[in-house]
């Protein structure tokens, strides 16, 4: 969605303030937030993709003056109520009212080192041949999709190349509305920052995204025109 | 929650310590959540520990610094690194959640390489550690697609005119770590030397490594 | 600049919400604000340009979470201060501490009624020709100004249409940066959703934009490659 | 001021009405901001309320009902307002700040035309009057270019799938108002009849203009 998260490119935020002491942490509500968020994340309820779109929802006022786990929790508490796992009762009391619906896996603490340790892959296999191959010129496609997607706003309609081509993954899009994996070839696509910027771009610089196969078109027409 | 009317609410960055007896309405807000995640049985508080010790204590730039001394001093294994990073990263024990699929890119005279997540903050957690307020912020996040020499400029790094600047913006589950040049005058120095020169902000882009001290 | 102020086609901000009532002012001091920011900008220190530029250079955070009077207000604040007329005392306790610096006019409530009667035009003659003509396929350059412009980013490498031209009128890119009113030819230029959108845009449905000759280039690359 | 620490300070559209005798912040800011601009010499206080009283009592949508009524009986100035909108409108004593450089923009059966100005809150003050905050607020704005149907929709405005939408947004100092079609059954009213069909929302293009009553 062309929400508050899609900030590549714009104006108006001040300069990157680094702090002294970079605490991981800047409250105790802020380790609680991630700690429920990430053990939430493995009851099989939704998925990462599903967690960020919940997060991108928020409305973009509220998503720019939010702190970055105050965003987390917000969303999470956005998400165990619309999966019916909590009520706003419950929410609101801290108290169980109602029986808990099934989950698929509550993590137990002998997990956590082990599952982490191995991490979660999201490379699958993607039967059909990739489209494109390196060095090809490919153009981000015009989408503006309402729900979630990976191709930020800035790279629509402008001309790359392919610079590396990744393999079969897990396609965002879908998956964060619970409509299958879909997987789809990923591509390293490399923009000029003249291409995306214009001339006034700062000299010897380029970008890259990475970018789902249904994201890209051949930046010349197809033969058939 | 009398002395607190003003400040919480506002859910922006607030820093200022609380007193132990007062909870913030943020605090009571996610004890509200925890409260009722871990009565229904969703949540396993032991998990939760868990996981928080592990990110706050366990995970950080010390894993990657490693994996740049060892690039620094063993040629084949900074090949193997720059064609595959995650099984290179495995052989010393790198990886794992936030780390699944590790791309490494390798700075030179000619390219500089900056990495930034404008549509989130993905960052490889195993590598580096949980991320700096200021990668998941806005204006880091804005600012280093369009302006990067000018974001570079305000942490302290001036590169040459001519050496180009690439930025790996992570928009898909790929999580990139920069291997930075090696400083000149570091040939006396072990692995554990060259790793204490390695700074997080050299493994993001944003920074260069440490200079060997006067005794190297 | 790509601030808070440019919304077209972003998601995320809820239904239009229209008053039962519609007041045309929801606090007293609103209406201070407006009449305040209208003499001010008559006073010859600012123009209409520069005024709208120094409401986007709010932090996006702030401009969406800020009221339509609030952002005036504030923008007021800070271009008395900018152009030297009030200083920070003088505004945090509402008196005159120093000398008032010379305006070049202050409007009195007599010429309230003849100057907003005859009103304020734009239009300006420009010497050259204009570059396009109706029918014309045209590209909206792909430019990234951290000034103000009034070329939307919805717009910006997208290809349309020359649909009228208008005669010549200030530059708003200039004009708000105090550079010169550098008047140019202005155009309406008419897009097919799809072009902005992409294929999922609604069924027959087309945009038109105001833009200036120095936002444009013809679609089709010109002769001499 | 107790009463109103976690109030008006956020600035978000408040509506509650105060105390005579307690000003909230945001009064307490601009009244201060008024006290020395007028203290300066930089504002007289007779144009201050000059301003504010035409602008809330004076212009208003009644001026353009008159030119869109006009525009219904009258083909040779329809052909005059659509050629040049701004001369015509000024027969009838329209115009002014905000209205310098008029464009009219006429619904047929194929195709509905709707304004918005995406950048800031452009709009035919002398024509129309002071827009209404949705008009000026982000979900209209970001609306209308994307998904104008959608939002005529919540209008309660739904065209024939067949009839065009032609949004135009006011990115310079051209000002529009849309001339509605005039509504069936009004063959037998007279000009000042027709004006009172004549709505705000019709002249922006998310309404239509109303039916005549059962009397006309």
């Amino acid at each position: 969605m062309n929400g508050g998260q899609d900030l590549g490119g714009m104006h108006g935020f001040g300069p990157v303030a680094p702090e002294a002491d970079e605490p991981r942490f800047h409250a105790a509500w802020e380790k609680r937030v991630f700690g429920l968020a990430m053990a939430m994340g493995l009851s099989g309820t939704w998925n990462l993709d599903a967690s960020r779109s919940a997060r991108e929802a928020l409305p973009p006022g509220e998503y720019l003056t939010s702190s970055y786990y105050a965003i987390w929790l917000k969303a999470l508490e956005s998400q165990v109520q619309a999966h019916g796992l909590v009520t706003p009762e419950e929410l609101a009391t801290g108290r169980g009212f109602v029986p808990a619906a099934p989950v698929k896996r509550v993590l137990r603490g002998e997990e956590v080192d082990p599952l982490f340790a191995r991490g979660f892959p999201s490379d699958r296999p993607v039967p059909d041949p990739a489209r494109f191959t390196v060095g090809d010129r490919v153009r981000a496609r015009i989408v503006n999709p309402v729900g979630h997607t990976r191709l930020p706003r800035y790279v629509r309609g402008r001309t790359g190349r392919i610079e590396a081509v990744h393999g079969g993954f897990v396609f965002p899009d879908t998956n964060a509305q619970f409509a299958g994996e879909a997987p789809q070839w990923l591509y390293t696509v490399r923009f000029a920052a003249r291409d995306l910027w214009g001339d006034q771009a700062e000299a010897g610089h380029a970008v890259s995204v990475n970018a789902f196969e249904s994201y890209l078109e051949p930046a010349e027409p197809e033969s058939a025109a | 929650m009398a002395h607190d009317h003003d400040h919480e609410d506002h859910d922006h960055d607030h820093h200022a310590p609380h007193h132990a007896s007062e909870l913030s309405p943020m605090e009571l807000r996610v004890r509200a959540l925890e409260s009722v995640l871990v009565e229904k049985g969703y949540v396993d508080p032991a998990a939760l520990d868990r996981l928080i010790e592990t990110y706050e204590t366990k995970v950080g730039p010390h894993n990657g610094a490693r994996v740049v001394a060892r690039a620094w001093v063993d040629a084949d294994f900074r090949a193997r690194l720059l064609a595959d990073a995650t099984p290179a990263m495995r052989e010393l024990g790198v990886g794992g959640r936030g780390g699944e699929h590790m791309v490494v890119v390798a700075n030179t005279q000619e390219e500089h390489n900056l990495v930034v997540c404008t549509l989130c903050s993905c960052y490889p957690w195993p590598v580096l550690g949980l991320p700096p307020v200021w990668y998941k912020s806005p204006p880091y996040r804005s600012r280093a697609v369009i302006e990067p020499r000018a974001v570079l400029a305000e942490f302290g790094v001036t590169l040459p005119a001519d050496q180009r600047i690439r930025v790996w913006d992570s928009t898909a589950e790929l999580r990139y770590m920069v291997l930075p040049m090696r400083p000149a005058g570091t040939e006396a120095l072990d692995e554990a030397a060259l790793a204490a020169l390695v700074t997080r902000d050299s493994m993001i882009g944003t920074g260069l490594p440490r200079a060997p001290g006067p005794s190297a």
